[in-house]
């Protein structure tokens, strides 16, 4: 399982992705250049936060010109499993890769805080080790997150469970409180809050790990590997993880356990 | 050719940045300004093309990064 | 009619010495040069004959001041490289502008060491909030400026400061820190060395902004001010970031002699202190640097001070690799000149030589220097008296620590910290609203704690004593967080130093600064020097802002001021004395900014601060907090804030109750331990004899204060908590 | 009475924004692309009020809020 984080002139959460995947999952992770023009052996894609080209203009306007987004669309129309976070997230929608807008925060500030959010759905391949309606806290950090949609595909979005995260306050103005959309595929993942930024206890927030390992499970689930083998496997990259990081706290660990043995 | 390029929120979207400069106007004391809305204005100098070749290029430019028709209009005009 | 020099900023005596320098009169070009470098922002040239009161060096300190930045040693080969630097001015007429460029440009200080940027503070003062829109206005502007800019190039904004009070009414402060991480053979330096060797000039086109920036952060701000307003510019963030990542890839290839920032003084700064550092001369052409505009003159080109350019010197011959590197970055890399040995900056137009002049004669080494006369103010031994018996004693002391809590100095700063990322690069482990910022170091066990301090009202009292606070708060603040205090980036912030009173406050400041870093052997390694902070009618408070880092070995044991879980211990560390002078309870409550301000004992701070640090390391402590603004009463409250956990404490005190609660004396610290580890904290504490007192414990969902047996404060924590939190967005709607 | 405010950047200021578009644009193919300026479109609802009214109550607006002209200038027109 390899994943990808691409890099834009004016990404910054890349190294936190980089860092999240490779240090605190211990997994495999390549930084792809935006100049790239295929994608070929990566398995997850990730578009991480930051200010790509400045978010000039409109953010993520320019980044969807990148030669590298050809790819990503080949890459997604392929099922393969792409994620945008906070920048990527406003890239993907203006790629047409994920439906509707980000429009500024109402209170017209960049909010940076952690936030609650409710898992809407499961049945993806980024939520599958979450509970159902379950709480996480997640940062955020973003200055442009309201999210705009017109109201068919809405509700189209809503019978697909397109919907995947919400947030419980919510912080920026969003339409239904919405804070991570999926494409109808539901292999291409927008969300605004930073689940990399939550995956070490010594940052005091490991909420989002298991949107990585949800990833990880549905990968190496559909190679040839069986199922008791990725839960080995998984098992190993958690020990792995609570070595690496400076504290270990068992929480995540045990919930996931719980969900594994489900 | 020189261009100027209008671009709008649609008059469905909230613009909570008009909002905003609409009640610092009242707090200044211009209690009758009814509505502020807040678009872009974008200059382009396009260099030595026809007005054809322009319109043109502009309605491209628009589509494609100027304007993101899923929230905004846009406008342009020679000049 | 205005002689020439003086319409550069310059005395006649400032002219007759460059005419000595060159043998003859200099022409427009040269003399706007001088102008420029003379001016007391790039030349110090009323401060820094004080500077000797700094101890600058020590086993630690790897750069001292002089260069972009300095740089301390954190061990294992690693090094934090700091700098502090004020844009004041420029915010004053263009905030949200104003601000970004002034992160924008203390950022290049830090890369151009070599060093990846990893943190930013900011330290802001502005006028009376509550009665002044143009003060929102202003606030508004400066945070979004500096979230604006710092969240777009992905450097943490971690800590900082806000404070209002009256003199920034005209003269709102903007200083910004950055921090940055270095591997010890890495560290470059400004240095034109290698004759022969090109120099190559990276980034944003030279425009006509900025013209003459720093002479016009030399100036009162008058109604003059207002026509010099090209002095601000538009920050390009997107720009910062390409040319960081550029540059530090560059660095890498070593085809790089020496790095500069193009900031105050433009070109014609970074030569010459390049020159000088290096083999002493250098040549430039002005046709060969990337303008905006056309049309520009020499002078225009050499002393722009367009954003996000930098300086760089190469070896011979590896021009086209610098070149290929910088593309890949999307930018522009070309070569303006070359590195000589005659001692001269020669400046051409082409083939036309457009100015000629001894490189060191415009670097400070060569720019004058002034001992200026200074005086006591009258006011210094007036504010002194305090008659505290004419001071009725609060009714209800519930109603006063609210007051205290929801006033503008004292309640929480969310709202503005909320506005800057202070998460990216996932290293912050303890985020702003505690004592300190703490980072960790990736791929180590080390973090690094941060932050900025300064009460202006004591540094108003008494300079010395203020200024001493200052530094002994910063380090009270890494104290707590775990961290040994290693380093100090001073920014000072004053009035016009041509003014012998406003001299004696900042040679005050200067001595106080001196002898506490002394005292906790944290040597300066960096700072800057803003003067001129007042109007006609005003100059602002004696602001030394200190910037301050320790290093904590094992990131495990940091520490932050919240109280942690019920049934803890809260002891007080240090003596409670009558010392209501200068306090904010005064200040706030009863409208007096007298009094002598607290006394500062060396002796008793360095053994406490010794005694935190050894708690923490044991693993014994669950929070640490210094009582600083608002006295014991405010920093009991400030604990019990995060996790909504309340606390029963009872004083015995001979003092008045209002000095028992709000009075600010220095060296204390509010501590809490889990009730098993009490025995071995007081063993410790006897071992060491600290001062200390039992006060009660945490839990509950009140915080209540009895004092001599009687019930003074019962606040709920839910309550005391919705105020404070939401205090600032109050005064800002 | 409504109106349109045009703010933007004084030429001798620099314009980031407008720079990240013209590379952008040029790379887009579009290399006859010589300048690109941002600048803000204001629309205004003045309500019920005279054209010499309005006028007025502009020039304010705009020097007190609308525009900081230490860097940026404005044109407005009725409409
Ligand atoms: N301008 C600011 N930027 C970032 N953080 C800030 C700012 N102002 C205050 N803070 C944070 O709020 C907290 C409280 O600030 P302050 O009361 O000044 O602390 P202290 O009294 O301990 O020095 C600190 O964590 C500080 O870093
Ligand atoms: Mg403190």
């Amino acid at each position: 399982m390899k994943f990808g984080v691409i890099v834009f002139p004016g990404s910054n959460c890349d190294i936190d992705c980089f860092h999240a995947v490779k240090d605190a999952l211990g997994h495999e992770v390549e930084y792809i250049w935006h100049d790239t023009e295929e994608l070929d052996g990566f398995d997850c894609i990730i578009l991480p936060g930051g200010f790509s080209y400045g978010d000039y203009l409109r953010c993520g306007a320019v980044a969807r010109f990148a030669r590298i987004m050809d790819a990503v669309r080949t890459h997604a129309a392929a099922g393969k499993l792409v994620i945008g976070i906070c920048n990527g997230f406003q890239i993907l929608t203006e790629a047409g890769l994920l439906p509707g807008a980000l429009v500024r925060n109402k209170n017209l500030k960049f909010i940076c805080d952690t936030v609650p959010l409710r898992v809407e759905t499961t049945d993806t391949p980024f939520t599958s080790l979450y509970k159902k309606g379950e709480i996480i806290n997640i940062p955020i950090a973003h200055g442009e997150g309201n999210y705009l949609v017109d109201e068919d595909t809405l509700k189209k979005m809503k019978e697909n469970g397109q919907i995947v995260f919400t947030y419980v306050d919510n912080p920026n103005g969003s339409m239904e409180n919405i804070a991570g959309v999926c494409n109808e595929q539901k292999n291409v993942l927008g969300m605004m809050p930073h689940p990399e930024r939550a995956c070490e206890e010594i940052l005091g927030n490991t909420d989002g790990l298991r949107l990585f390992e949800s990833i990880i499970a549905a990968v190496e689930s559909e190679s040839v590997i069986s199922a008791q083998a990725v839960k080995n496997r998984h098992t190993g990259t958690r020990r792995k993880s609570a070595m690496e990081t400076s504290r270990s706290k068992p929480i995540a660990f045990t919930q996931k356990e719980e969900l594994l043995h489900d | 050719m020189k261009a100027k390029v209008y671009v709008t929120l649609k008059k469905s979207i909230a613009d909570p940045q008009g909002n905003a400069i609409q009640n610092a106007l009242r707090k200044l004391g211009y209690t009758n300004v009814e509505e502020v809305r807040i678009g872009k204005l974008i200059e382009l100098d396009l260099g030595d093309i026809t007005a054809d070749e322009a319109n043109a290029q502009l309605v491209k430019m628009c589509e494609g990064l100027l304007a993101n028709t899923v929230i905004e209009e846009y406008k342009f005009e020679l000049c | 009619m205005t002689k020439p020099y003086e319409a550069v900023g310059l005395t006649e005596k400032e002219y007759k010495k460059i005419v000595e320098y060159l043998g003859r009169e200099p022409n427009e070009l040269e003399l706007n040069m001088y102008g420029v470098m003379w001016s007391e922002h790039c030349s110090y040239k009323h401060s820094r004959a004080l500077f000797r009161h700094f101890p600058t060096s020590g086993k630690r300190v790897l750069q001292g001041p002089g260069e972009n930045a300095g740089i301390i040693d954190i061990g294992d080969n690693l090094a934090i490289v700091m700098k502090i630097e004020s844009h004041n001015h420029p915010s004053a007429v263009e905030p949200y502008q104003g601000a970004a460029t002034g992160v924008g440009g203390i950022i290049r200080d830090i890369f151009a060491m070599g060093a990846r940027p990893i943190a930013l503070l900011n330290s802001l003062r502005f006028g009376d909030i509550e009665n002044s829109e143009r003060v929102k206005y202003l606030v508004d502007g400066v945070v979004a400026g500096i979230a604006g800019y710092g969240n777009c190039i992905g450097i943490p904004t971690v800590a900082g400061e806000v404070y209002f009070h009256d003199s920034y009414n005209g003269n709102p402060l903007v200083n910004a820190m950055c921090v940055g991480i270095i591997e010890h053979d890495k560290i470059f330096r400004g240095n034109a060395s290698g004759i022969g060797n090109s120099v190559m000039y990276v980034g944003a086109a030279t425009g006509r902004d900025g013209m003459g920036g720093a002479s016009f952060a030399s100036v009162e701000l008058t109604g003059e001010s207002e026509e010099k307003k090209s002095a601000v510019q538009v920050g390009d963030p997107f720009m910062e970031k390409l040319l960081l990542e550029a540059c530090l890839e560059l660095l890498e290839t070593g085809s790089i002699v020496g790095l500069q920032d193009l900031g105050a003084a433009g070109l014609t700064s970074a030569c010459c202190e390049t020159a000088t550092r290096g083999e002493g001369g250098m040549e430039i052409d002005v046709l060969k640097v990337p303008r905006r505009e056309k049309g520009m003159l020499p002078v225009e080109v050499m002393i722009s001070e367009s954003q996000e350019r930098m300086f760089l010197i190469v070896e011979k011959g590896r021009e086209e690799e610098v070149k290929r590197i910088v593309e890949k970055w999307g930018l522009h890399a070309v070569t303006i000149g070359k590195v000589t040995g005659n001692g001269r900056l020669i400046v051409r137009e082409g083939d036309k030589i457009v100015a000629d002049v001894p490189a060191y004669s415009l670097d400070s080494s060569g720019a004058p220097r002034y001992y200026r006369e200074y005086e006591e103010p009258e006011y210094y031994s007036e504010l002194k008296q305090l008659d505290l018996a004419a001071i009725p004693e609060p009714g209800d002391y519930n109603k006063t620590l609210m007051e205290l809590l929801t006033s503008p100095n004292l309640c929480s700063k969310e709202w503005v910290y909320r506005q800057y990322d202070h998460m990216v690069r996932t290293s912050t482990v303890v985020k702003p609203g505690s004592d300190a910022a703490v980072l960790r170091i990736r791929g180590t066990r080390k973090g690094i704690a941060l932050t900025t301090d300064c009460n202006s009202r004591y540094c108003y009292l008494d300079p010395r004593a203020g200024s001493a606070i200052a530094v002994t708060e910063a380090a009270r603040n890494l104290v707590c967080s775990g961290a040994k205090p290693l380093a100090v980036t001073d920014g000072l912030n004053f009035g016009s130093p041509e003014k012998p009173d406003r001299f004696w406050q900042f040679r005050e400041a200067v001595t106080g600064i001196g002898e506490a870093c002394r005292e906790l052997d944290t040597p300066v390694i960096s700072g800057n020097v803003s003067f001129y902070n007042e109007t006609e009618t005003q100059a602002i408070y004696p602001t030394p802002i200190i910037g301050m880092v320790g290093v904590i070995e094992d990131i495990d044991k940091h520490c932050t001021m919240h109280f942690k879980d019920e049934g803890d211990i809260i002891i007080l560390l240090g003596e409670t004395r009558d010392e209501p002078g200068g306090s904010e309870y005064l200040a706030r409550i009863h409208g007096l900014e007298r009094g002598v301000v607290p006394r500062l004992n060396f002796g008793l701070e360095k053994k406490l601060q010794a005694f935190i640090l050894s708690a923490i390391e044991k693993g014994l402590l669950k929070s640490a907090h210094d009582i600083s603004e608002g006295g014991l009463a405010v920093a009991m409250a400030e604990c019990c804030m995060e996790r909504e956990l309340g606390a029963k404490v009872q004083l015995e005190t001979p003092l008045r109750t209002d000095a028992v609660l709000f009075s600010e004396s220095q060296s204390r610290f509010i501590i809490t331990c889990s009730p098993e580890k009490l025995v071995e904290l007081r063993q410790l504490m006897a071992q060491q004899e600290i001062p200390h007192e039992i006060l009660g414990e945490v839990g509950g969902e009140e915080l209540k204060i009895d004092v001599n047996g009687k019930n003074i404060v019962v606040l709920k924590v839910k309550d005391m908590k919705e105020a404070w939190r939401g205090a600032f967005g109050c005064l800002m709607s």
